[in-house]
């Protein structure tokens, strides 16, 4: 039976086996839709608990076990040749869930559009974008596909199919992109002088910490401000780009592995959480 | 609205700080620090039989410190001729990444497939890093086009993850977390990250236990790296950036100061206005 | 290690026991205990001290759309609603996602009704700004200048954005109170805000709040389970110090949990 | 590329850097009109390296050129996603988010043995110098360095406080659990600034590409890296 799945098929063999393989996945939905309501959640349930079931016993079942001698790997266990189709089944899986995203945007932005509120031109632009990025980046793509030597490649790039996709990537995209972010440094700016108070003495300690890795991070600080100070020189630890090492390796480093032992709890608490269905329904919307 | 005179005049001197050293020109050379110090050590101690990853998770948002990092690692790889491949989990950081190699890959002679490989965007990164731990070749499969690895001269006999010689993750976010638990850390593969700056602090406690061999912090960790690759005094991108960056952060500290000063100064004048 | 070692999977399993056992006991009815953080009384004395100005609260449930963080940052928006009923002070709360509101509306309404002031909760008061992270930031500035709000709370995931907000109340001369797990926007908050409640006190203040089992149950859990890694890393220094580093037994400690 | 071409893609970029620095100025409706350009390319891109990169290398390829036909389950496994969309058969989108979650949950337990595990291992750090005990020393494990007992000290105390900062099911009532605790928070401040002065850092420098791209250099990837 396992070589009878596992050979490819070609020709018409292929579209049998690719129409019959969704026909049965369909139906096997359609049977679990024909049962009970309450047996959905079930359902749900016992395929979380076993998708996190394989995972869990591939990595806690030492290497060997139901494994005959000398077989493909020294550390596999009888799950571990699994990995690889579920790796490549859930890359397959998320892909296709891209196009969820791209249709939550094109509902926020089809609405305004459709019925001519304010702000209509922005959703314009939004579709224009998705559109024209689409179009472009496709067919860039399949003409990319034929071309093998670095000379077809340069001769797609001087077609118009290359030239508008640089004029939507190189011109449009990184600089929009790269700007939004670049903002940030001005509101930090403007806040500096406006907004950073040293309210307490908690804040005085963490903005002189601040001023040090400031310092200790540019060249002006190492170069002009300790500059003076000769490296190996008993008082070189005072240099300020040595201290912001300190800081940065000793105690910042150990209240960020406090932080992290926290987290590390949080992560088994959740995962239990997910794994166990014991959200009661509160975060998957409705109990059904 | 929020007094704009003020907000508007502190904008312009960030903008005269940052474009000052643009035109006089001057550079000051970094200072390098060790985290830089290591990853430029590990890469140089990658065998020629073993591939370095170099996975790219960021896109137009912070291309300002990400861009310079990959740069400065692809010049290094080319430069010492050591076999590389890029690949990422977000979909736009490999494009960036391809046309770094190609701009570099020219001026290095080292070709497409046989020097460098692009294995492109991935989704599902648990899963597809869990199926890389056991065989990394298996699971990518194919470059970005669809050639198949057997057909490139890069990938012979790069398979399981001890031909990986180390990963350096270059990324906005914490992608690097997975790299570690799900392939270097089983897989006992040496890791480095180049994280932006904001992430920095995050990192140190796996410098410290071994589970990261370097680190380059944002911008400044380009420039040290810059520095290693190709002297202090060279002209790089990340090293006559750090300049303009250096006067923002003296603009930074001195508004910080002012502001509580006159803050200060504001409240005792409204004390003694009150009790006299 | 490809496959775990024994004594992180007795780690593991302690730990998950140890979680589960506590989330098992508050589902039964058992209370479990929680210290007050004293980040709740600042909250207080923000929305008292707001009361005295007459002036409006403004409380932002942070930047993520409905996720378990939001859900928390609403609950607090819960208590902060009874307080400010029982003074009779305008709350006005702006969401981001639209998802939100309805779960908001809800948790509010409550609210005013368990102070026995239902006529006062104003559905207006709950106004959806923008899904873009800076619209959603200039519409907050907007509402806190145009309102003059004499307190500001910002509870929820929040992004490089927690600057425009800080700075904008900060300029509006309003108190601020802020509580989120994200660390990297917590500095902005810090200098910012009159108090800050930082990475797990936001899970604390919410399991405290809303007493709700599997919340309260797996964060005592965790506590206990933290106890429990300070007295290993105690044994660990200690042998390591008795012992010294080139001792086999402290080499099979370290390999055994993944050390260098 | 001819210098036409340039040109525009160089004019485009600057266009588009300016507009969104006008928010700098004042919320406008230029500013949100190229902001939803960008989500558009952004969207319109992902689409297109899903499908290049991962849909026709890991599904195409093989389902349709080398006939591993039952590469098409896992493709409409994908689909059950958009049943969302249609209120009867909503719950088997959440049969497969929960899958997936399932997946990921399992996955946790081993990124806590290979990520976070060694965290403790690495908190196993001597106090006292071996030689004071009369304890063995070998090659590899030289002698303590006073500057690494000191370390480990700070190391450890700050470690033990911060946790402490962060119990929550008892009182601190005990004054050594208050001390302790908010030594926990001070020193947690020491983190913070870290974090500040690094974001401060990282900031700067996306404003000074961008700069350099408007007043220095539009060549080469018409971009900022160039």
């Amino acid at each position: 039976m396992g070589a009878f799945i596992t050979t490819p098929r070609h020709g018409i063999q292929l579209a049998l086996f690719v129409l019959g393989s969704v026909l049965a996945f369909a139906l096997a939905m359609a049977a679990m839709h024909a049962l009970p309501t309450r047996y959905r959640r079930w359902i749900t349930v016992l395929f979380t608990f076993v998708a996190g079931l394989f995972y869990l016993a591939e990595f806690v079942i030492p290497a060997g076990v139901g494994v005959p001698a000398g077989s493909s790997r020294a550390t596999d266990n009888f799950l571990s040749k699994y990995l690889d189709p579920v790796g490549n089944a859930s890359a397959i899986i998320f892909a296709v869930a891209v196009g969820m995203g791209i249709l939550n945007l094109a509902r926020v932005n089809g609405a305004p559009l459709l019925r001519g509120r304010p702000g209509w031109q922005n959703s314009l632009a939004f579709f224009a974008g998705l559109i024209a990025m689409t179009v472009v980046g496709l067919t860039r793509w399949h003409a990319m596909l034929g071309a093998t030597t670095p000379a077809a490649r340069r001769a797609v790039e001087a077609a118009l199919v290359g030239r508008l996709y640089h004029l939507l990537f190189d011109g449009f995209y990184s600089n929009l992109g790269g700007t939004v972010f670049a903002l940030l440094a001005f509101y930090i700016v403007s806040a500096s002088y406006r907004a950073f108070r040293l309210r307490s003495r908690e804040a005085t300690l963490m903005m002189v910490t601040a001023f040090i890795v400031m310092l200790g991070n540019v060249p002006v600080g190492p170069t002009y401000l300790t500059g003076w100070i000769p490296e190996g020189h008993w008082f070189s630890f005072a240099k300020v780009e040595h201290v912001s090492d300190w800081i940065m390796s000793v105690p910042n480093m150990a209240a960020q592995r406090a932080l992290i032992f926290g987290i590390m709890m949080g992560v088994i608490a959740m995962s239990l959480r997910v794994w166990l269905s014991l959200e009661r329904g509160h975060f998957f919307g409705q109990e059904d | 609205m929020l007094q704009d005179r003020t907000r508007h005049v502190l904008y312009l001197l960030l903008a005269a700080a940052i474009a000052l050293p643009f035109f006089t020109g001057t550079v000051i050379p970094p200072t390098v620090g060790p985290e830089a110090k290591a990853l430029y050590k590990a890469v140089e101690a990658v065998p020629n039989n073993k591939i370095v990853i170099l996975s790219l998770e960021y896109e137009a948002g912070t291309l300002g410190e990400n861009l310079p990092q990959t740069r400065a690692l692809m010049n290094h790889l080319m430069k010492s001729g050591k076999r590389f491949a890029i690949m990422g989990f977000e979909p736009i950081g490999p494009v960036y990444g391809q046309i770094e190699a190609d701009e570099l890959a020219a001026k290095w002679h080292r070709p497409y497939g046989k020097y460098w490989v692009n294995w492109g965007y991935r989704t599902a990164y648990v899963q597809t890093l869990k199926a890389m731990a056991k065989d990394v070749a298996a699971a990518i499969r194919t470059d970005h086009r669809g050639v198949p690895l057997s057909k490139l001269p890069v990938m012979r006999g790069i398979h399981s993850p001890k031909d990986v010689g180390l990963v350096i993750d270059i990324t906005p976010s914490t992608y690097y977390e997975a790299w570690m638990a799900f392939f270097t850390g089983p897989a006992k593969v040496k890791m480095a990250v180049a994280p932006t700056a904001v992430m920095v602090s995050d990192i140190f406690p796996y410098l410290d236990s071994g589970q990261m061999v370097g680190m380059l912090k944002g911008l400044a960790g380009a420039a040290q790296y810059e520095a290693l690759v190709f002297g202090r005094t060279s002209r790089e991108r990340g090293i006559t950036w750090m300049t303009s960056v250096s006067m923002t952060h003296i603009l930074i500290i001195a508004l910080i100061i002012l502001g509580n000063a006159t803050e200060i100064i504001t409240r005792r004048r409204k004390a003694v206005g009150g009790t006299a | 290690m490809e496959h775990c070692t024994l004594a992180v999977g007795i780690l593991e399993a302690l730990v998950s026991a140890l979680i589960l056992y506590k989330i098992a006991s508050a589902r039964r009815g058992r209370s479990l205990f929680i210290r007050r953080i004293p980040g709740l009384a600042a909250i207080d004395e923000a929305v008292g001290r707001a009361t005295e100005m007459g002036r409006p609260i403004l409380f932002s449930p942070g930047m993520d759309p409905l996720s378990i963080v939001t859900l928390q940052a609403l609950a607090v928006a819960g208590y902060v609603a009874r307080t400010a009923a029982r003074y009779n002070t305008r709350l006005i709360v702006p969401v981001r996602d639209p998802a939100i509101y309805p779960i908001a509306e809800e948790i509010l309404r409550e609210a005013y009704a368990a102070e026995g002031r239902p006529e006062l909760f104003d559905p207006e008061d709950i106004r959806f700004l923008s899904d873009r992270q800076f619209a959603y930031a200039s519409g907050c500035v907007g509402i806190m200048n145009r309102e003059r709000v004499a307190a500001n709370f910002f509870f929820g995931y929040f992004y490089a954005e927690s600057l425009i907000l800080g700075e904008a109340g900060t300029q509006v001369g309003a108190l601020q109170v802020a509580g989120t797990p994200a660390t990297t926007q917590l500095p902005f908050f810090i200098v910012s805000c009159d108090y800050t409640i930082m990475a797990e006190e936001f899970y604390a203040a919410t399991a405290y709040l809303t007493r709700e089992p599997v919340l309260l149950g797996s964060l005592v859990g965790q506590d206990w389970a933290k106890v429990g890694l300070v007295v290993l890393i105690g044994v660990g220094a200690a042998l390591a110090t008795v012992l010294g580093p080139a001792s086999s037994v402290l080499r099979l400690m370290l390999t055994q949990f993944g050390g260098g | 590329m001819s210098d036409v071409w340039t040109t525009i893609t160089v004019l485009a970029g600057a266009v588009s850097t300016l507009a969104i620095f006008s928010l700098l100025y004042r919320e406008n409706p230029v500013y949100r009109f190229f902001e939803y350009l960008f989500i558009g390319l952004a969207a319109g891109y992902g689409l297109v390296l899903t499908w290049s990169d991962v849909l026709y290398t890991m599904w195409y390829i093989p389902v349709f050129q080398q006939g591993a036909w039952w590469w098409m389950l896992a493709f409409a496994a994908g689909l059950l996603y958009y049943t969302i969309y249609i209120r009867k058969l909503a719950w088997m989108s959440r049969l497969l988010i929960g899958t997936m979650m399932g997946l990921s949950a399992g996955a946790a337990f081993q990124q806590v043995a290979t990520q976070y595990a060694p965290q403790i291992a690495a908190s196993f750090r001597p106090l006292l110098p071996p030689t004071w005990l009369g304890v063995a020393v070998r090659g590899d494990s030289p002698n303590l360095t006073w500057q690494q007992l000191v370390n480990n000290w700070v190391v450890l105390a700050i470690l033990v406080s911060v946790m402490a900062y962060f119990f929550f099911s008892f009182e601190h009532r005990s004054a050594v659990m208050r001390k302790t605790a908010n030594l926990g928070r001070w020193m947690l401040m020491i983190s913070f600034g870290a974090i500040f002065g690094q974001t401060v850092m990282a900031r700067m420098a996306l404003a000074v590409s961008r700069l350099w791209f408007l007043l220095v250099d539009q060549r080469g990837l018409a971009g900022p890296g160039g």
